[in-house]
This record gives structure tokens, C-alpha cells and sequence, in this order.
């Protein structure tokens, strides 16, 4: 497999970390993978623009920063003026529909899908947004399996929860499909 | 059975190897960014008979494990800069009273409070002499998770081996990042436990006299020989004493079951170093970047390779040497300001050929820094 | 002092995190969050210039204006 | 001063958590300040390091923003070798009686003019929710995962058997009631000590189900008294606030010019 | 067991100035320990630095001489990883109030099982005598060369505010009672604080006036009444002696092995 | 007139000096053997309108003088060994925050407790590297008590020059040794006084911008400038920054500061070096051992002389390398295991023609153990 | 517990730093210091066995034997 | 003048080192001479044997201890069974009639002198015992002037207590001289 470079960003409460882990270990536990996660910590991490690094590989990843990813998802307004540029050409830039308006041209291909519009609607609850965001990626990239996904939310989250965050993993999955 | 394979910190494979290694006493302070070792110890020490307790401070957890360590314990502790600063005074204890110890430092940016969230590796200097006196000390790391759990199983080996305190010098980025850890089969990895003595009870027992390998034997608090421990100097029985041949030969034995031992405490990695004229020499996360750029160069024919060191302390000069001293370049890469290349310099053959690839400003140092710097050192410009 | 008398609720809109605080404890329900999590005097007319919203904000995102302070000023 | 001029504007929107209960603190003590009509150039804080030690940050005083534990003896040496100045330490519950304990009761000791502001939130905040000396059994904490087994302090009780010479607790929830008491606190020559109740809802309420910030401070409503209430009497549990201890006693600023006068006649 | 089992006889006559306090504190601990017939095995003595922390070289139990202050953090770590042995922790009113006051406060407020003697001496006598945080005002000292401004802690209120469970006072004179005391203390289950006042002729008697050994005790005799005593209420001045807090609390390593039950429970 | 004469401890020197320097806050803790030097300043100190306090630790000693030097004042504070390593943590802060004080370590035997009472040189290194970071630090040290007073004067000149924490490094010898002291005249030694900023209120003012000669002046809290001081890596103006630029701007100027005015502060004293091909390198109370077998072989025709150094930090590298780089034997004399004597080897051509006479047992080195140490290293046996 | 009877005074000459509290507080004035300053029993005959001397003794010079002890250790 | 190494010894409370304190500084402040005193510290000092070195010189001094003394003063048996062999050959050693017997033999001209007697006798004062101890000395020596130790004296004590230490080093003078 290609090596795969991954920025998700957004703002503290919206879980693009715990989106970017849990990717990562679905490909580290059930898909033999090389995968690499880092954050951004302290003041940068609290106000403003969350941010994870996310690398994929089928090789040992030494460096495990993202410098130019592969694939960028912005979740707010703040994380994509200050992310967007830093896309590697031709790649793909994921924003939400209802946070971000997406002004600025870049080369890579822009995916703006209406993410939390549909949490929102079919399931509901805004907790599980990250979980349809990361539907998209997989839907669009094929990165991982959504099984892989689920196997490591299964670990995750209490049982009650679990077909909730299904739901939304679906969602995302069908917008990142329908797009690509 | 597969093997057990987790996605996790490096805090957390700190963690999981202190445990393989027997780990049954933590006690320390939170502090970003070691604070994980400390959540997840609260965890999982419970859930194996262990103790774990968070003390008012740096200090008391330093002072708490060295009880729990004479109780015949493993113990460890955690901590980054700021902390590991007030431990200064109690760590000098601990190699004063040759307490078997674990103290983890996860380095952030210093000095002072610095940039805590941000990577450095800049407390390698603080970690040989930041205690008062003469005196000498084992510190290790590692660069990637794997290695992070064998240097910590490594660190309590040598820590029980020598009755000694082993500083584990890991740094923000290998302590946060998260990726693969595949935990060793009980065995796999051998332990050194505690050696005790032999010595009977109403026998005489000498707690600080070496036996010939140089070991001493220690014996639990509780059991049946009732001895003294101090930080004062010392004679044989723990017994305070300021006789100058007691002095003189305690502080050399202090100081020479490390450094007479440096090559046998030695752990470091190679890579393409066969045929290299320019060797990078790094370690902990730094030596990510330097292997990448390695990597990435040496299909374009250029004969780069890799010393990684863990062990730091006492530093491995035979091993730098050996690799280092026909190279055209040394170039240390490390983020401070040449702590490392500074022993490298005094130990190779042409100190006017070390050069170092450093950065300072709390970001990850990048294989495109190093490169650029390797360009600059040959004189090839930017 | 005479009792104050209201003049604005002046919101930062920048400065307010929409914790919620003002609109839970005001005495009068003036006041709720909007669309976007911000503190909206929706009641004005119910201010009784208490000032209870603007000295509980843990922003400083709200000020109570009233007559009184601006003859203060002058 | 409006109360914009006791700030450093260009810092905010601050960095706490929306409803921190430490922006609370700050608003409280601006207003003390600002009725006590004092110059900024005559008001030095002093903090550690902690969420609420940030605030020194956002404060146009002349501030001191240190180390863990220890604001208050670099507060001592400020005091005392410029009793003029006006010294204001808070600090977090950590900060303050954790690692910061012997200070603090050495301070109070020594009955200083500093005036001592316990931000108490019973939780490690700027390091992500540990236990804290004052977090007390039975609350959960990320180093406390089987539920905590360490016993609280009352600072009111230990600033008390220290020295202080001034001791009161209030809340976030009554910000009226802090204003009032920072202010006499300040005014106070000796040692104070103002523990506030302040919470943090993203650790300590979230780890312990405490709902909302708004849910804290009804809480915080609800738990509490004014000291020697009837409400007391008929429900012990509930904790006091108020001034527990206000006398007047030598100072230490004071008691050393009298060793200087000694010290100087003796020539 | 004699006497002269429980001390290390190559070590005497040991190192204390004549008329020494500490030697009586080390007889009545003695006694105490005698009368209880502990086996010195499971006896583990931890003290810091200062005159007074010789004691545990001179102790033939199982003894960690440690650093000025921390006595306290390492005897909790000795106590919590090995919870059957009894731990005793003599300790200098500087080594335990002044620069061992967070560590004081701490094992106190965790109710840990240890028995801390705190061998009063108001004084730093290791080094020469300094004023220390029990000194109190008005003394003279080699540092307070001008008569102490530093007002002093009451050991009692402290340990109290802080947490013990047991708090005593007694004095060198009143041996007997001191060797009752202790051995009530090493029994009482919890962290256990017993003062005891002790003279330091060389340094605090000297500098202040005191006369001998002999004149200092007599002092104690004179100057301290039991607790609740008519003499108190006739002169509020003397100084109580007995036990003052004895109370039932949860002990620390027996609710951390509550928690390790829990933790292996939901295994 | 005649000049004041006494005849007094070295540490009572240090507090003459340290008056003379227009010391007026002192915050300390009694150890020894520094205690002298508080007991004397509780005394003197408020004779003259100054100071004194004793804190509850050393920890509290450090941070007061931190705090009062911000109000305007020359501070200073003392102690030993372990004191020493309880500071390192508030030490850092001084250094992050730019903070002139002083502080003195009389050395006495290490690690831990070690032997209180004895004579060590065993510091020197972790006054250099005993807080966490990459930093750098000043330390000064004497042989008599001259000289005692002289470089305390010069610590706080340096401090206030070049807004640093300054270090003396003396040791048991000379601290408790009486010997003579002629107190200078006022204005003999010339002294630095703070550098207040000259921009008025309401004038933005940068506590953190260096000006063109790189000193950066000050303003008392209480003054008309109010702004922040943090342990933080900071900007000009003291608020807390970890834009990269700044840190790596920050962590520069904190350690360029120092390293690059080596030369200015490098003090020291020749004794015999004209013709020497034997040097010896000592400092302190050692150099007086040292002095005295100088003396002792010269009239026997021996070529020896001295290069006494008194800068310890920044390390006299030019200095070092000027008396020794021609030297047949250079021979450091120092009661430790060779802490300035590696780095003398790092300094010279000739890291092969350096060698190391020292004690480490708590006794005063002789001028007979140097004697007898000259003739092994010349080969000439016993 | 039987009174306890006197069968002798053990005194440590080298243990024995004269400080004189025994001397001092004994009830019955037993004790002297001799002109080397070490504690002697001169009034051996009025001695009561209260053992004051010997729990006071800061040295742990001074032992007070009886009858009662020499069975016990029989 | 001859450089002039003494060593002073005794027990605790005998005063030894304030006696040589006092003579070094007489020889510093009133006869401009050099003089180096240092003392043993800790354990050593407080049990035992105290000991107090001074030499005095013309010219710098630098080594500042005593090896082999000029002058060797032992006031305890211990102190003299301890020091008694350090005595440089041909040296002067003093001890006190009362306190030492001196059993051994050494190269040096030994005085034995009833010092503490004599001083309770005529004085009645124990504490001025080391100021006889230093007439004695400089009777026996002349390395300073009486009027040189006097002048230190009354700096440092009290005018009440001048006269006895006045008569002490007369006392020790004349000791000194009578056998010398
Ligand atoms: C010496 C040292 N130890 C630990 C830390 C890490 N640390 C920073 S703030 C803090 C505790 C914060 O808790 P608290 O004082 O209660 O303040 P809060 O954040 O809750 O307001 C800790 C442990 C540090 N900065 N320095
Ligand atoms: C960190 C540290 N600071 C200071 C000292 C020096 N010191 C040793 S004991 C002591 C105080 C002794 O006083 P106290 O604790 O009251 O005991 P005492 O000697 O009076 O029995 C001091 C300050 C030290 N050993 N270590
Ligand atoms: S209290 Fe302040 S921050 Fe919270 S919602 Fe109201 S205005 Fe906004
Ligand atoms: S001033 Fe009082 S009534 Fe008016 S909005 Fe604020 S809280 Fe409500
Ligand atoms: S973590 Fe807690 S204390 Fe810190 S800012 Fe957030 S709410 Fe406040
Ligand atoms: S100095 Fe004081 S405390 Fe120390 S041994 Fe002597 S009398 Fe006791
Ligand atoms: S109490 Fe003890 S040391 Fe003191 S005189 Fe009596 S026997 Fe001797
Ligand atoms: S036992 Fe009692 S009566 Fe007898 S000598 Fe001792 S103190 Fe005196
Ligand atoms: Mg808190
Ligand atoms: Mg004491």
C-alpha cells in the first residue's frame, strides 16, 4: 500500500482525536498495518485548532509528523484557514458542510459533505460525529475496513452505545462513497 | 497463543515494560508529559497486588519509592523537567545508599517551566550531574515503542544488578505518540530479581560490602537482619563512618561498579554503518528523523548510517569510538544544544569532525533539517 | 445609591463561551444562548439591572450598562 | 477604573474552559479591587503553575507567574523587602496544598501581608484530573480510577492552625460574597487566606458526573451556608462560608522593621 | 528483651551533648517498645537529619537515615509497600515542621500508620542553633540574633487541622508518661503524632538563658499541666500535656487494600 | 586612613563582601558549612536597613531572593550539597526569567549527606548542569579571602550585568579557615548597579528585549511599568510564548549571553607560568596546596607554575588553552574525581599531556600529595 | 506487680556524661556526681526503686536492679 | 620570624579553639603578621578530641593546615594520646599537670605545666583555663606580645571579665617564662 498521510482537525470537543486513534488502531490490531498517531498538546490543543497526525503504512514509519497529508479533514472554520494550505497536492481535503465554508483554492481534491447535518438527523446525538467523519475518510480512501472500525469501537464503548456509533460509521461511509 | 499487540503511548509501553518487569511500588507527581505513566499505573498496579500512590510532591515520590524499594520491591517513578529537578536531592540518595530505583523522565522543553507541552531532549547533561558530588549514574532510552518497553525492562535489571537508580530519559514525542507494542511472552525477556542475601539470621550481614562479582546482596526490611541506611558515608554494616579510606573507597566504588561496567551496560543499534563515512549518532525520537533521512539517502548512493544509542550513561565511549572515529562526519542529532555531541567530541578520534544537527525551538526535528544540515556541513550550501 | 437603571447588556460575542451561566442564574430569565452558544438578552424588558449575569460570567463577556454608570462617567 | 482597565484585553477570550469557575475567581477579584480604589503599580500577583495560575497572566498588575508550589515564597520576598506593595498569591488547591503545603503554612505562620487565594476545584486542572489533596474519598480522578482514598483537607482548618490571622471561604456561585471577601482580605494586615470554591467542569465534573458548570454552581448553592446558619444545625454536611477567623496579630513586615530600628540603634 | 537489647551498644556513649533531651526520648521509646514486645524485625525506625534523627543509628531495628525533612516520604513508602511492619519516624521540629512541613501535613491527612515523634528541642541543633518554626517569639537564636519575630506552630493544632488520629504531647521530664504515650501511639492504628518537648541545653538553653539540663526540665515541670487540668484554667499559659485527638478513621494501606480488591475483582 | 582589617572565616569574608556589593535581602536555610554566612548577615543585615529571613527550605530561600530582586534589590542567599540540589528547580527559574542574584554553595563532601564536614570540590558540575535544560550559568570561586570578598563583589557585578543567577563555588577550607581581610575602600571595586529602563510610563517597555550591548534594563515591581515574569519561554514583554521562533530566540540569547562574553568573565591568576612546562590548574582552597608546591620546587630548579582559575563557568576555555597548550604536564589539582579536569582535556591540544592530582576522601589535599603525584606522572616512581 | 526491691545501682562510667538529672530528680537524693562528674549512689539505703534515675537518664547510664528483675530473668 | 605552626587540642568545652582565634588574630590585627586558623568540624569535633590549627608567618600563608607542629598544646589525656606523635622533631609540646600524663616519649621539649591548677587556684574561673593556657604559650614562644592578646580580649568580652582574663595570661606568662 501507498504511505498514507492523514491531518484531522477541528475544534477540543469534537473528538477528531479519538477519531484519528481509533483509525489507526483498527488498522494496527485487525489490518496488519504500520500505523503512527501523534497529537498537538497544551495551550494549542485547548482553545482554537485540535489537530491529530495520522500515518498508515505496510513499512515501519519512522518520522511521525505529518508534514504534508495525504489526507486532510478540517472540522471548523479556525482549523481549516490554518490547515488548509498545508494539503499535499492532489490530495484530499474533507471539510464539513455546516462548519466550514471553504473558501480558499488548493490542488487537491475538495470534498465538503454535510457530516453533522446527517449525525444530527438520522442519529441524533452530535457525540457521534466523529465517528461519521471517519465513515467518510474510509469510505473515500478504503484505508481500512469499516469491520476493523467497528472492532476496535466494540473494545472501546460500552454496549449500549455501540449501535449508535454503527449508525453514524454507516452515514459516513455512504456520503464518502457517494462522492468518490 | 499470538502475542498480545497493542496501539498505544510510549507512556503506556513504559507502563506495560515496568510491569513485565515486575513493577509492584509507584509513587509520584503528575507533570505533562509523563502524566500518563501515572494514570495508567493507577490502573493496572491495583489490579496486580501493587501499590501505587500519588505524594504530595517530586520529592516525596523519589524519597516514597526508595522505602517501598528496601521493603524489597521494584519501584519506580515519573516525571519530566521541573520534577525531576526537585528529585536531585533524593536521587543522590538513592545512589548514596545503593537503592535499586526506576526514575522515568519524559524531557520537555526547558529550562524552567520552558515549553512543557513541547518536544526536547535537553536534560541529558542534568541527568549525569544533577545531584551534588561526585558521583556516577545509569540512564537509558529508546526511540520507538518497542524498544521503550525492553530499555524499561532493562532499566530494572540493571537497577537491581547494580543496586543502583537507572534514569529512563525518554522525551514528549516518544512518550506521547502512539503506535505498535507487541508484548513479550513472560520469559522472553530475562529478569534480574532482587538478589538477596544468603546470610542467615543472627549472622553477620553487611548490606554495603561488595562480594567479588561486586554484587552486594541486600536484605528486605522486615526480615531478619536489622542493618542501617544512610546518605552520609558509610562502612560496611550502613554504619555512618568519616574515616578517609572508608570515603575514598566508597565513593570509588560508587563511582567504578558503573563506569568500569560501561561497555557491559551499553545498548545501542546500528544501522548501515558498514561501509558509512557519515555516521549520524542520535536516540530517543530524534533518531526517528535521523534513521528516516538514512533511509531516504542512501538509495541515492550516499553511504549514511546510524549509531542509535540507549544507553547514554554511563556514556558508551568504546562503541562511539569504534564507529565513530574513521568516519569522515559524526553528526549528532539531537534536539538541545549538543549535550551528546559534546561526549561525542571528547571521545572520538577527530573531535573536528563531529558536527551537530540540532534543533532547539520545541518542533520535532525533521529529516529535512538534518539533510539541510548534513548539505551545510559538507559545504554544499543550502 | 439610586437603583441603576438599564441601559444595555453589552455581550462580546468573542469573549463569550456560552457556558451557560448568566442565562442559569439570572433572576429575571433574561437571557439565553443563541444559535451559536452565545448569551442573548432575549427579555430586556425583565433586566431588573442586577448585574448577577455580568459578575458570574466567567469570561468578563457581559457588562451591564445602565444610566447610572454613565453619569458616572461623565 | 472600568473593570476592562484591570485586564490585559489583548488576552482574551482567556484560555480556560467554558463555565471554568476560575474566570469567576478573576471577576470576583476585579470587583474587589476596583472598589478598593487601589493604583495598579501598587498590586504585584504572584502564582504558580495551574489553570487558576494563569490568571496573573490576564491581570494588568505587576505579576509573577512561577513555578509550582512555591508562589508564595517568591510572594515573601517581594513583601518583605517592599512592604508597600500589595500582595495578592492565588493558587490552586494543588498548587496550594500539595506540593505548595509548606509555604503555605509557613506564610500563615509568619502571619505576612499576603493575601492568599485558594482556587480550589479539588482536582489537578492544567494537568488533565488527578487527585488533589482537597479532591476527598470516594470522588474519581484519572489517578484515582477505583474511586479516591485519600482524605481532604479543610483549608480553612489548616490555614487556621497555621496562623493565618484572616481565614473565609466562598464560591464561584457567590461572587458577590467573594468580592466582598477578597476585598477584606486585602485590607486585612496579616496573613489571609480566601479558599473559593471553583469548579472544573472538565475534569473534576465530568469524571464525577457533576453535570454542567451550571449544575456545579447549583451545587455549589446548594452544599453550602453562611457560617453559624440554622441550616447548619439541622444538616451538618453542609459546608460554611463566611469569615472563620479575623484578628489582628503582629505582622511579619511590621515586626521586622522593629529588628531594623533594634538592629540600627544598636550601632 | 533488656534495654540494652533494643540499642546498638558499639555506638555509646553516643554522640548527644550531656543532658541532652533526645537521650531521654530514645530511653522512654524504649520502654515503650519493651513493654509492647514487638520483635525488632518487624520494627522499622526512619528518621532524617538533625540531632535528634541519630536516634535510629543507636536503634537496633531496622533503621533508614534519610534526608533533612523527608523522613516521612520515605517511611510512607517503607509503610504502603510492606504494610505489616510498624513504622516509627523520630523527627527534629525542623526536620518535621520547617523544611518536612508538607510531608507532615501530607501523612497525616492520609491517616497513614505511622508514629511520628517529634523531639521538640525549639531549635536546629545539628547545626548550631538557628531558629526554628517552634522557636517562637522573642527567643534568641545564632540566626535571630535580635530576639525571633517568627511566631511558632502549635505541633498539636497542626496535626490535628491536618488530619492525625492521634496527637499527644508530653515532655522529656515527664518520661513515664512519654513511654505510656508512645507505646498508645504505636498501637493506635492511623497516623499517630506525639510531641515531645525536649531540651537542647548546648544550643537553646545556652542562648536563651536557661541554665542547665536539670533548670530545663524543671521548666518543663513547671511551665506544663495534663490536658484539661485546673492549673490550666487558672493560667492559661501552661502548656497541656496528654493526648489530645484519639479518634477512628480509615487507615491508608487498609483502604488501598480495599482498592486492590476492587482492581482484582473486576479483573 | 587606615583600612579596615579582620580577621575572620571565609564565609564571614563572602558577607563582607556581599555588603560591600550593596547586598540588602538575604533568604537562606542553615547548612553546613555555609550556616556562617547567614548568621552573620542576621546580624548585618538589618544594621543596615537590609533583609534577612529564614525561610522554611532552600527551595522557599531561592524563590524569596528570586522575588526580592524583582522589587530592586541585591539578593543572595547560601548553603551546601544538598541545599544545592534543592534549589536547581527555582536556580532554572532565575535563569528563564533573567533574575541578578547570587548564590553561594560552600562544598562540602557529596553525594547525599555524604561526609558534612569535610572538604569537597565535588559541585562543579552540577552547577553547570543541575537544572533541567539547555542553559548556561556563571560560577565563581577563591582561594583566600581576599579574594573571597573580591569575587563575591564580582558575583553580584556579573549578576547584575548580565541578569543572571551567579554561583560561588567555595568549598569547607576556605569558608571555615580564619585568615585576614583588609576591607576595600567604597569605590575601590568599582560595582554595577541595576540597570533601570529609562522609558517612561506609559512608553511600552520590554523586560525581555536586549539592547544593542545586550543588557536589558530592568524596572522594580511597584515602579510605573507593570509586566509579566514567567518561567515560560516568554516574549519581549514576559507573556508566555511557544511560537518557535521565540523559543529558539529565547533559548539562544539565555546561553549566547554567557558563553560569548567567556572572556569578559573570565577571572584568574598566574603564578610562575613565564617558563612553565608543567602547569598545574587548581582552584579554590586546592590552589593553596597547589601554590605552596609551586613555591616549594621553584628553588630547586623545577619548572612549575600555577593558572589558578577563579571563573569556573563559563569554562576559561582561552584561558585554559593559552598557559596549557604548551605545556609538557598540565596537572589539575582538585578535590574531586575530575570534574574540571575533563574539562581542561576537551580545552587543550594536548588532552594526552593532562593529568589529575586529587583527593577525594575528604581530607585537604597536601602540597606532599602533589609532590608525589608530579613524580608518578613524570615517571619518576615514588 | 510486687514492689520491686533494691539489689543495686549499675552505673556506666563510660556511658555516663554528668549532666546531673539524675541527681536532680531523684526523690530520695540518692545520687551525687563525683568529682569526675559520673553519677554514685551515696544514699544507696534510701533509695525506693522508683527507677526515675534510670528512665531519666539521657545516656542510658544508669540501670536500676532489684529483686523482682533478677527472678524475672531466672 | 621563623613560620610558626601550632596545633591547640583539649576537649569541648575547654576552649581551645577560642584560644587559637585569638592568638592568630593578635598576631593579624596588632602585629601584622600572617595567620591561617582552622579547626576540625562534625563528629570529630563535638565527642572527643578538638583541635585547633594556627600558624603564623611573615609572608603568605599558604597550605593552611598543620601537619607536623612547632607548638603542640594537649589539655585532655585523649587529645595528647591522639596528637602527641604529630609533633614536629624539636618541637615544643604543652600539656596541663591536671589532665595528661605523658607517658611517651617524643623529640620534642616537653612542658608540662600545672596551668589548670593554677588558674583555679588564683582565679577560681575554669573558663579562663585556655587563656593561661595561652600565656603559657607565648611566654614560652613570644610569638606575640602580651599587650596583643589584651587588645583582642577586650574586643571581644565584656569589661567585666577583662581583669580575670588578664590575670590568666599573666598567670600562664609566668609559667612560660619560669621554664623556659
Ligand atoms: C514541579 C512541578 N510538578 C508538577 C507540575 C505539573 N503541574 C502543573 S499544574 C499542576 C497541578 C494543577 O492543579 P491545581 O494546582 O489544583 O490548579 P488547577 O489547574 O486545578 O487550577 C501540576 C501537577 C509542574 N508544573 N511542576
Ligand atoms: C537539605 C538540607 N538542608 C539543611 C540541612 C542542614 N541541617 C541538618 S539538621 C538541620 C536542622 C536540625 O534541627 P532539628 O530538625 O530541629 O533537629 P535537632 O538537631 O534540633 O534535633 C539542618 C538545618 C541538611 N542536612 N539538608
Ligand atoms: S456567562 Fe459569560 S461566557 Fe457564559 S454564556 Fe453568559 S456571557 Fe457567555
Ligand atoms: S442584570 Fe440581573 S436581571 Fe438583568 S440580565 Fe443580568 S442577571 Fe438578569
Ligand atoms: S481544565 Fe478545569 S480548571 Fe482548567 S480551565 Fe478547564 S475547567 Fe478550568
Ligand atoms: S546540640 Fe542540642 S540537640 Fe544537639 S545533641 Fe547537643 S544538646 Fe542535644
Ligand atoms: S542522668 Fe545519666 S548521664 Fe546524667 S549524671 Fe545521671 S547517670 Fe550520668
Ligand atoms: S530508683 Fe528512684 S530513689 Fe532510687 S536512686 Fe533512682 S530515682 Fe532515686
Ligand atoms: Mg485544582
Ligand atoms: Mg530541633
Amino acid at each position: 500500500m501507498e504511505r498514507c498521510r492523514m491531518v484531522f482537525s477541528g475544534s477540543g470537543g469534537q473528538g477528531v482525536i479519538t477519531a484519528a486513534i481509533i483509525l489507526a488502531e483498527a488498522a494496527v490490531l485487525y489490518e496488519n498495518l504500520t500505523a503512527v498517531q501523534t497529537q498537538a498538546y497544551g495551550a494549542a490543543a485547548r482553545g482554537g485548532a485540535t489537530r491529530s497526525d495520522v500515518i498508515l503504512a505496510d513499512s515501519p514509519i519512522n518520522f511521525p509528523k505529518v508534514i504534508q497529508p495525504n489526507v486532510l479533514v478540517c472540522l471548523t472554520q479556525e482549523s481549516y484557514n490554518k490547515f488548509f494550505d498545508i494539503i499535499r497536492p492532489g490530495g484530499l481535503l474533507i471539510t464539513d458542510t455546516r462548519f466550514v465554508k471553504t473558501q480558499l483554492k488548493v490542488d487537491a481534491v475538495q470534498k465538503e459533505l454535510p457530516m453533522y447535518e446527517t449525525v444530527m438527523e438520522k442519529v441524533g446525538k452530535p457525540i457521534v460525529f466523529n465517528i461519521c467523519m471517519l465513515g467518510a475518510v474510509v469510505g473515500l480512501t478504503e484505508l481500512v475496513t469499516p469491520e476493523s472500525i467497528m472492532k476496535v469501537l466494540e473494545q472501546r464503548i460500552p454496549s449500549g452505545f455501540i449501535e449508535m456509533n454503527r449508525q453514524a460509521l454507516d452515514l459516513g461511509l455512504e456520503l464518502g462513497k457517494k462522492v468518490k | 497463543m499470538t502475542k498480545q499487540i497493542k496501539f498505544i503511548q510510549g507512556n503506556e509501553a513504559c507502563v506495560e515494560g515496568a510491569l513485565y518487569a515486575g513493577l509492584d511500588f509507584f509513587a509520584g507527581y503528575p507533570i505533562t508529559p509523563s502524566t500518563e505513566i501515572a494514570e495508567h499505573l493507577s490502573k493496572l498496579l491495583p489490579q496486580k497486588g501493587g501499590k501505587f500512590i500519588q505524594m504530595e510532591d517530586e520529592i516525596a515520590s523519589m524519597c516514597a519509592i526508595i522505602g517501598a524499594s528496601l521493603t524489597g520491591h521494584k519501584v519506580l517513578t515519573a516525571t519530566s523537567g521541573p520534577g525531576f529537578s526537585l528529585k536531585q536531592e533524593s536521587l543522590g540518595y538513592a545512589v548514596m545508599a545503593e537503592i535499586p530505583c526506576v526514575i522515568v523522565n519524559v524531557q520537555r522543553g526547558g529550562p524552567s517551566t520552558g515549553v512543557p507541552t513541547h518536544v526536547s531532549q535537553g536534560d541529558v547533561m542534568q541527568a549525569r550531574w544533577g545531584t551534588h558530588g561526585d558521583h556516577s549514574i545509569v540512564a537509558l532510552t529508546a526511540s520507538n515503542h518497542q524498544d521503550v518497553f525492553a530499555m524499561t525492562v532493562e532499566a530494572f535489571n540493571i537497577a537491581e544488578t547494580f543496586r543502583t537508580p537507572v534514569i529512563l530519559l525518554f522525551d514528549e514525542v516518544v512518550g506521547h505518540m502512539r503506535e505498535r507494542l507487541e508484548i513479550p511472552e513472560p520469559g522472553e525477556i530475562p529478569l534480574v530479581k532482587r538478589l538477596r542475601t544468603a546470610v542467615k539470621g543472627g549472622v553477620d550481614y553487611h548490606p554495603y560490602l561488595p562480594r567479588e562479582d561486586g554484587r552486594l546482596p541486600m536484605s528486605d526490611f522486615g526480615d531478619v537482619h536489622r542493618y542501617n541506611v544512610t546518605g552520609l558515608v558509610h562502612d560496611m554494616w550502613g554504619f555512618p563512618s568519616d574515616n578517609p579510606k572508608i570515603v575514598h573507597g566508597l565513593l570509588r566504588h560508587l563511582v567504578d561498579k558503573i563506569e568500569n561496567n560501561a561497555s557491559q551496560m551499553a545498548r545501542y543499534k546500528t544501522f548501515y554503518l558498514e561501509d558509512a563515512d557519515t555516521v549520524l549518532v542520535s536516540f530517543g525520537s530524534a533518531a526517528r528523523s535521523a534513521l528516516h533521512i538514512v533511509e531516504s539517502l542512501r538509495p541515492r548512493g550516499e553511504k549514511i548510517g546510524l549509531l542509535e544509542l540507549q544507553t547514554i550513561w554511563p556514556f558508551p565511549a568504546d562503541i562511539v569510538s569504534q564507529y565513530c572515529n574513521n568516519a569522515k562526519y559524526t553528526v549528532v542529532v539531537e534536539m538541545n544544544m549538543g549535550q551528546v555531541c559534546q561526549m561525542v567530541k571528547t571521545t572520538v578520534r577527530h573531535p573536528e569532525r563531529v558536527f551537530l544537527a540540532n534543533r532547539i525551538d520545541g518542533v520535532f526535528i525533521t529529516p529535512t533539517d538534518i539533510k539541510n544540515i548534513l548539505r551545510l556541513i559538507k559545504g554544499k550550501g543550502v | 445609591m439610586a437603583k441603576a437603571k438599564l441601559k444595555e447588556h453589552r455581550i462580546d460575542r468573542d469573549w463569550c463561551k456560552g457556558c451557560g451561566i448568566c442565562v442559569a442564574f439570572c433572576p429575571k430569565k433574561v437571557l439565553e444562548l443563541d444559535d451559536q452558544d452565545k448569551a442573548v438578552a432575549v427579555r430586556i424588558e425583565d433586566c431588573i439591572a442586577c448585574r448577577l449575569c455580568e459578575l458570574r460570567c466567567p469570561d468578563l463577556a457581559i457588562e451591564v450598562d445602565t444610566e447610572e454608570k454613565v453619569e458616572e462617567k461623565a | 477604573m472600568a473593570v476592562k482597565d484591570y485586564i490585559r484585553e489583548r488576552f482574551f477570550p482567556h484560555l480556560w474552559c467554558p463555565g471554568c469557575g476560575h474566570g469567576i475567581v478573576l471577576n470576583g477579584l476585579i470587583r474587589a479591587v476596583e472598589k478598593l480604589g487601589m493604583s495598579r503599580n501598587e498590586m504585584v500577583m504572584v502564582s504558580g503553575i495551574g489553570c487558576s495560575s494563569r490568571i496573573s497572566g490576564y491581570m494588568d498588575f505587576h505579576t509573577l507567574h512561577t513555578i509550582h508550589g512555591r508562589a508564595l515564597a517568591f510572594a515573601t520576598g517581594v513583601k518583605l523587602s517592599k512592604p508597600e506593595l500589595n500582595v495578592i498569591v492565588p493558587m490552586g488547591d494543588g498548587d496550594a496544598l500539595s506540593i505548595g503545603g509548606n509555604h503555605f503554612i509557613h506564610a500563615a505562620r509568619r502571619n505576612i501581608d499576603i493575601t492568599a487565594i485558594v482556587m480550589n476545584n479539588r482536582i489537578y486542572g492544567m494537568t488533565g484530573g488527578q487527585y488533589s489533596p482537597l479532591t476527598g474519598p470516594g470522588m474519581m480522578a484519572t489517578t484515582a480510577p477505583y474511586s479516591n482514598i485519600d482524605q481532604e483537607f479543610d483549608v480553612v482548618e489548616m490555614a487556621r492552625a497555621a496562623g493565618a490571622t484572616f481565614v473565609a471561604r466562598t464560591t464561584a456561585y457567590h461572587v458577590q460574597q467573594m468580592a466582598d471577601i477578597i476585598r477584606a482580605a486585602i485590607l486585612h494586615e496579616g496573613f489571609s487566606v480566601v479558599e473559593v470554591m471553583s469548579q472544573c467542569p472538565t475534569y473534576f465534573g465530568r469524571k464525577n458526573k457533576q453535570g454542567s458548570a451550571v449544575d456545579m454552581m447549583k451545587r455549589m448553592k446548594e452544599t453550602t451556608t453562611p457560617i453559624g446558619s440554622a441550616a447548619k444545625a439541622k444538616n451538618p454536611e453542609l459546608i460554611e462560608r463566611g469569615i472563620f477567623v479575623q484578628v489582628d496579630k503582629p505582622e511579619y513586615c511590621s515586626e521586622y522593621n522593629k529588628i531594623i530600628e533594634r538592629a540600627m540603634g544598636g550601632r
